[in-house]
């Protein structure tokens, strides 16, 4: 789970790491008040999840108030990679002489959390890592013990921080892992840390994902990710507990469990068609799960065309079955053809119960992607 | 044959006493899984199904002689239950729990390099030799006696090609689910070490998804070290970066590692086949024998 | 550093572990006070550092006023094992049916923090361990990962608490971990843990040991330790930061490092006389410190003789010499005999610069202890 | 011969620019030894006597391949001073410290365990191989090569002792002080096993005192392993139950383990003479040679 740049900083300024003054603002007037307050330059960055928002246009500098209006003006409401912005953080600009970069993140092959320095900030560290990876320093830490303060150090060094600010450069870090093991992040960045000709370390950007499985112990986060949520879909399947992600093709998929679903979105490419979504209803489903993920579905205006694929393992072919025939009796006229497979346990039952005047039923996975797919087709035509 | 898990595994079953684990032993023990005992804090003396419930994973082994763990314990206390297990020193604890906070599961992994016991998952749908035993989740009923090995990320998906290699008449000598979390006890390279070292093992199905480098390495293991074909498939092909599919394992990073394609590209250079389909998969293994 | 049983209950109860209501007081109408608001019976506990003081008349329960003004009236003020009680802990009397014994320690051997579990509490402990060693569940903790709560579950399991009140032992026993974590502290002892008829289960009574080292990062508790000193001259050695032991003879001893000064003391008793104190001035101590040692020393009534025992690394022999003499000159008379001895660094010039018109002088330890054993025998006599 | 340091361990000082750390850092330079860089974070570049000084041990190792570090780091921050030597895999680490709490030093213990760095102390004088290497704040002029070794858990005992010895001209191989606190890295069987393995030693005194069962221990092995005679010597024979006397580690515990009596008992049953005073240990070891 993602957090908005706005959230992250304000829980690094709580940990005492420097931040540029910012305010948060939903309109232009807002924004205006808010560089009155902070002065020029002033950043206007969008608040939204979406990687190289500088390059889309999304962050400006503002250098007097009529810029700031007309920034302000271009960026809020602004569509930016699909997602609209509603609002921006108006923020002092840095006079910086030098960019860094830090992180923590979970090194997966390791197992183990792994703090990362460059002095290539302010760049995607992507690339850096793919282009020159000796120009990133890293260490291992070692999850039983937590951090050993030298580490953050020793990194910094070793990534070749200027003397002069290395040590302040390695308290942000030390800092920043132990947000990173407070918060229960997934990775923590912030790129880039700016260094000012008066040799201060600011962290002009921040960077929080958390670990969604340990937002039940983070009550704190689990509010702000409410607040997080940037597209009405996403916001229902996190009410509903779903695994939901949205793409950009017309075959609504559900199905029960990651791998199968995956496997059903890669037919749905592989068959010629283009999936809508990934929709997992889990292990063990009921009929309301079913009839909350045809909702779901049903919602997205993207789709065209759906298949539900259920192999059944702790879910029973005939609670889907249920579950189908109830979402689907309540309409008038079915908003989208469903192609519904059921494999696994109870599976004969399902198919049995199943109202075949409401869907159309195949056996194989394969046969039910491509009739999807199909089906999809007739209707763009 | 099979590996890790036979007929003589002594199970204890952790969480016996919830809702699912109190499913899921009484399917294990249909299944003819030699389940010995339970272990829930503070159900001591209980039974269920007939089996007997103790306090800790200790009294079990001490009392039952269990070896092997299950795990069914809700996320918040699943660690826990797994260093339980671990300190224990059971041959095999399978973890079952799904949505262990990866932080913890950091945690294990160091535990896990201290000690013999073998860990399966978390988020797994857990092992099983046809006919032998079954620990874990899995629908006993699709599985037959055989010669194929399979070891997967995914739950589901394994169903599916198990469901369409049996079909086929190609039984299975053991099933392992290695759970779809960025950090588990049980590698591919683990299970494909172990499937070599199989002599009833004659053909090996590896189902890897998208995220982590896992596979890149598996195969690169297959391609220096096994003698036994393997056939390949992964799913996630259509995932796009940075998004969680499902499993918290399941995710391009935002550089593009983690790709389907770079796993495919790697099981290809080592003389895997990919299925586009679990079909396909079917079909390489009924090549292969 | 120990603290008292009513400092360590208030920690205990801030934690959430179920303790007894109490008051303190320090005076016989404070005592009543507290009782008439507390109820009967009432525990009247001496708040002293000294073992068993049950069995030395330190506690007592009152059954009604009468008794609570009695007992009070006992215990304030009365000399407990050389310690003068200053206050009392007025307590609910708990009406238990089972005792309990709970702790944490560092196993030394092991290097590890250790659980400890017994149903044979209220009594001495060390003794069960003598005894009946089986008795006690032992549960080791590995430091990097901190207490995984099954282990807390598990050693109370094999004490063979009774089931019904196990986890909410075990709950207590998680708890005085993370004190002991959180605390730095070196011991932490519930004993008794008492269980009521109604099965609720109450720390009676409280020990907790921290770790002189750590009082650094812990200045709450550095600030306790500063009313726990029971001793004027206890209380002078903290302020002057030695090292410091009082025991009952008439030797006073002041050496540099902890095992050279235990061997001078060692050495007073072979030769037949007995060490007043253990005073360790520490490593490259100056002038002033040797004069504070030797104000310590001579503030306590008991010493007849003094030695004082240096080998120099760090220490200089002149420094020492200049403070011995810097200390004496200001006296018209020596108020006890003082023998030096100084070996190693610079000790032939500390030779020199001693005025031995104020203290005798010894070329070895083993001819400076027989002197200065000799000398208190003279006062003696 | 010696055991752990010789005129070829090179050496860095974790502090060297503290008030400490330079003096001892000149000292050790002055007795000879292969004192090679200083470290200490923030200072890198500056120089400490002609020894160049760098931010981490690390950098230390990797330009200077120095290979044991003596740590003069006040106790806030020497834990994680002796982190930074045991991760760096050193040979050999010492730290002088007094007053790391024992906490700290637990999770030190736990990496002892996974490394092969040996730490000696902390709250110790250090260790000197007479003629050859002096680590530590032993004062160099009283002690004279020879074939005596000497291991005690005291520092201003062991120059007592060892003044002793010399004076008769018992030289020695090495003299450790394996600190006074109540977890240290290097045990008394550790340094006594190295004696037995040295062949220039040919007597050994062990300067003991209360507190834990180390001594015990040591007696057990001596009496089971070693050739090599032995004289011991145990401080603290007076002191009370329950009183920290100096040293951390110095307590008798109130069920009166970790006795002075015991200690001497368990070296006599091993046939280890132990002096009633320090020239009685020296009159031991002279009958020995």
């Amino acid at each position: 789970m993602k957090l908005h740049e706005h959230q992250a900083k304000t829980i690094f300024a709580d940990a005492g790491i420097p931040v540029p003054d910012s305010r948060l603002a939903t309109t232009v007037d807002e924004a205006l008040d808010a560089v009155d307050e902070i002065g020029y330059p002033a950043a206007i960055k969008a608040q939204v999840h979406v990687g190289g928002r500088g390059k889309a246009g999304g962050i400006k500098i503002a250098t007097d108030r009529e810029e700031a209006e007309q920034y302000a003006e271009e960026i809020l409401g602004m569509d930016l990679k699909g997602y609209t912005v509603d609002s921006v953080l108006v923020e002092a600009g840095v006079d910086f002489v030098d960019e860094l970069y830090v992180g923590v993140t979970m090194d997966r092959g390791e197992g183990k959390p792994v703090l990362m320095v460059s002095t290539e900030g302010g760049v995607d560290i992507e690339e850096v890592a793919e282009e020159n990876p000796d120009a990133i320093a890293r260490e291992h830490v070692d999850p039983a013990f937590g951090l050993h303060p030298y580490q953050a150090r020793k990194v910094v060094y070793e990534a070749g921080v200027d003397a002069d600010v290395a040590l302040d450069v390695a308290s942000i870090l030390s800092t920043l892992y132990d947000l990173y093991e407070d918060s229960d992040a997934s990775e923590i960045e912030v790129n880039p840390v700016m260094i000012t000709g008066d040799r201060d370390v600011i962290a002009a950007d921040a960077v929080m994902n958390i670990d969604e499985d340990a937002l039940f112990r983070q009550p704190d986060l689990a509010d702000l990710a409410e607040e997080s949520y940037e597209d009405d879909l996403e916001r229902k399947a996190g009410e509903y507990g779903f695994d939901y992600v949205r793409l950009s093709g017309n075959v609504g998929i559900i199905g029960n469990g990651a791998g199968l679903v995956m496997t059903t979105l890669d037919l749905v490419d592989y068959y010629g068609g283009a999936p809508a979504n990934f929709l997992d209803i889990g292990g063990g489903a009921k009929a309301e799960r079913v009839t909350q993920a045809l909702d779901m579905v049903f919602s997205d205006e993207n789709v065209d065309a759906v298949v539900f694929n259920i192999f059944g393992g702790i879910t029973r072919g005939d609670e889907v079955a249920k579950g189908i025939n109830e979402a689907l009796e309540q309409f008038d006229e079915i908003p989208k053809k469903v192609v519904v497979r059921l494999a696994g346990t109870n599976a004969e039952e399902g198919m049995e119960i199943l109202n075949t005047d409401l869907v159309e039923v195949e056996k194989t996975l394969e046969d039910a992607v491509q009739r999807a797919v199909k089906n999809a087709e007739e209707v763009t035509q | 044959m099979s590996i890790f898990v036979d007929d003589d595994t002594r199970v204890v079953v952790q969480g016996i006493t919830g809702g699912e684990g109190k499913f899921h032993a009484g399917q294990m023990i249909e299944y003819g899984t030699n389940v010995v005992a339970g272990a829930v804090p503070g159900k001591g003396g209980q039974e269920v199904d007939g089996v007997p419930v103790y306090d800790t994973v200790d009294e079990a082994v001490e009392e039952e002689n269990a070896d092997a763990s299950v795990i069914f314990v809700p996320p918040a206390f699943a660690a826990d239950a797994v260093f339980e297990s671990l300190d224990t020193d059971l041959d095999l604890a399978v973890a079952i729990t799904e949505g262990i906070p990866t932080q913890d599961m950091a945690k294990v992994n160091k535990r896990l390099s201290e000690t013999d016991t073998r860990l399966i998952g978390p988020n797994c749908p857990g092992i099983i030799t046809p006919g032998e035993a079954k620990l874990g989740i899995l629908p006993g009923n699709i599985f037959s006696d055989g010669n194929v090995g399979l070891v997967s990320r995914s739950g589901t998906l394994t169903y599916q090609v198990v469901d369409n290699l049996t079909e086929r008449g190609l039984g299975q000598s053991t099933a392992i689910g290695i759970g779809g979390d960025p950090i588990i006890g049980t590698s591919f390279i683990d299970a494909l070490e172990a499937f070599e070292a199989d002599p009833d093992t004659d053909a090996v199905v590896m189902c890897g998804e998208i995220g982590g480098e896992d596979e890149e390495q598996a195969a690169r293991f297959i391609g220096e070290h096994m003698d036994t074909p393997v056939a390949g498939f992964i799913a996630g092909r259509t995932a796009p970066p940075g998004k969680r599919m499902g499993h918290a394992g399941a995710i391009v990073s935002g550089s593009g590692t983690g790709t389907a394609q770079s796993k495919i590209d790697a099981l290809n250079d080592a003389g895997v086949p990919v299925g586009d389909t679990p079909e396909e998969v079917a079909d390489h293994v009924e090549e292969f024998l």
